[in-house]
């Protein structure tokens, strides 16, 4: 069976096919990325920048899956051909011995602004910003009105009038509004390696579950520190952190007592006779003049 | 201030705040009783809610240290 | 509170606060004295600067508004 | 501070706050008691809600929810 | 602090809080076990709705300060 | 809160915070002792410097929402 | 939230937060541990500075202007 497949495959493609599976045996995650969007010298910036870390290899996307198939068969590991299904558009394989979240994170890192295309869907809210474009008079303020930014001649140069977001995140990007973004140097897009999915020890993982948000961590990890303070602090149990505060509080209590009281200690005095001398004085502003003494009027 | 604080004090004691009471814990403090001064706060003091105005007192925050 | 008040008024008055000075401005105020609360405010106030105490008092200006 | 300690601590531990028991406290922390001041805050806790007391007591921190 | 977090761990994966399972906790991240610290955690928590203490901001925001 | 107290108590009296002092105060009110608490607070308020928590506490601050 | 306070705990116990040792802790807990979380969690943390965020969360207070 197997060989009446081979002799209809060009050898080229079946050396390509054993390299990748070789590959895809050698680390222990394996990732599909795509690089479509990606121009050709910022790809090889890329490259040289994680090469130490990752093993990167383009092929044809059939040839992808091919040698995903086969190494799961000789594996026998389901999972890994699953990750055939996420393999679409400029894929390439990726595999490494870094964990999927550092991956991702790295290559997330790596990425680069770039002007939108036409055609393309807008990844976030595109918006333009009020102020001078530094360009001379010209059609270019046409171009800018036809697209509806609303624009005009501000001391000789094409101002934009107002800030304005252009396209909504998920819209398309018209090729016309793209072009005018370009001439604006706007980059709203970020290229680079985009994640498809990630295999590691029988789990893949897709850029949903691989994207960590840090401010959500950042928030949980002080929820988790005040809930502990707050346990601590409300059971009086001494951990080191709480202790200062519980002695502040039982400081607090014992002041308030003693002024409530107005049993004097020697932490207390000048609160209990300020406060005494506050309510002569709040009361003295309440009375007329002939009834208070020189003392208070000033 | 002492006419201020024999109305407190008795005040706060639960007296009424009488010409005569005042003017006794004066003379008890050993003070010179001034008596329009006197007439002029147990007046004065008329209407006024010393609850209220003494709640409101600004309570010292700080802990004064006392050397 | 009332015995604070009383050492106050002394104070005011310029008089020394005593334990016998407090318990007349009390009685005068027809307040039944303990004798324990004014031994225990007497040595309380001692070595106490109370013009420094009273200064710190919150102005009544930034007390409540003036009803 | 030591007899208000004494007098929170018998509060929090659900005891009463007699001066026996002030007495009692101090002693064991080798506190040289001093009788008039014993009575004169068992007298000056009569009718104070110390639990409300000591909730009005500002407190310097306030670990606050993160929002 | 790495007590209380041992606490909220097990409160947080629904486990029972017990000695035995503070200990397990602390020494699965090779901490140093204080039995003392241990017991008087437990002991601590006894009677206590964790939900309520760690929901309650740990001290009573403070007085606004009368300004 | 009774054990903090304790240890209030004593710091404030001028006496050392040892384990047979915070059993000796709490005894003395009547509290049933839980040696493990006992240790757990004396260990740790090594390195806590007491005077200045309370220093900290007489400033007077407001809760700031935490954004 | 109770992977947060696995690595919490490691972090007040000054240890290394690691994949493993988060997974010995949760285990410890007897929490049947989600191996993408544990990765998600010391992935992420790579890029927060707990300290920080502690200093931050225990710091919602801000000193008020007395007057």
């Amino acid at each position: 069976m197997e060989t009446k497949v081979q002799a209809h495959v060009a050898p080229w493609k079946l050396e390509e096919v054993k390299t990748l599976k070789g590959l895809i045996k050698s680390k222990p995650v394996v990732a599909i990325v795509d690089m479509m969007d990606v121009p050709a010298p910022q790809l090889q910036e890329i490259r040289d920048k994680i090469r130490d870390k990752v093993k990167l290899r383009m092929s044809r996307n059939t040839l992808i899956v091919r040698a995903l198939n086969e190494v799961a068969e000789e594996l026998n590991n389901p999972k890994l051909a699953e990750l055939a299904n996420y393999v679409e558009r400029g894929a390439a394989i990726l595999v490494t011995d870094m964990n999927p979240f550092r991956l991702y994170k790295m290559l997330e890192e790596n990425k680069s602004p770039a002007p939108v295309r036409g055609g393309q869907i807008a990844p976030c809210d595109i918006k333009v910003e009020k102020g001078s474009t530094g360009m001379p008079p010209g059609p270019f303020l046409g171009e800018l009105k036809s697209v509806g930014i609303p624009a005009a001649i501000e001391k000789g140069k094409i101002a934009i009038k107002e800030d304005k977001v252009v396209v909504k995140k998920g819209e398309v990007v018209s090729p016309k509004l793209a072009a005018v973004l370009d001439r604006l140097g706007i980059k709203p897009v970020k290229v680079g390696l985009n994640v498809l999915a990630v295999y590691e020890d029988g789990i893949i993982y897709t850029p949903d579950v691989l994207k960590v948000d840090e401010d959500k961590l950042l928030a949980d990890i002080q929820t988790a520190y005040q809930n502990a303070f707050n346990l601590a602090f409300n059971t009086a149990y001494p951990a080191k952190e709480v202790l200062p505060f519980l002695i502040q509080k039982a400081f607090m209590d014992a002041r308030a007592l003693s002024i409530e009281t107005a049993f004097i200690t020697k932490e207390t005095a000048g609160d209990i006779l300020a406060k005494a001398q506050s309510q002569a004085l709040a009361l003295a502003s309440k009375l007329p003049e002939d009834a208070i003494d020189e003392e208070i009027k000033e | 201030m002492e006419y201020i604080y024999a109305a407190l004090l008795l005040h706060s004691a639960g007296k009424e705040i009488t010409e005569d009471a005042i003017k006794a814990v004066l003379s008890a403090a050993g003070v010179d009783v001034d008596e329009a001064r006197v007439k002029a706060l147990v007046a004065g003091l008329e209407g006024v809610d010393i609850e209220e105005a003494i709640a409101n007192a600004a309570m010292p925050v700080a802990a004064a240290p006392v050397a």
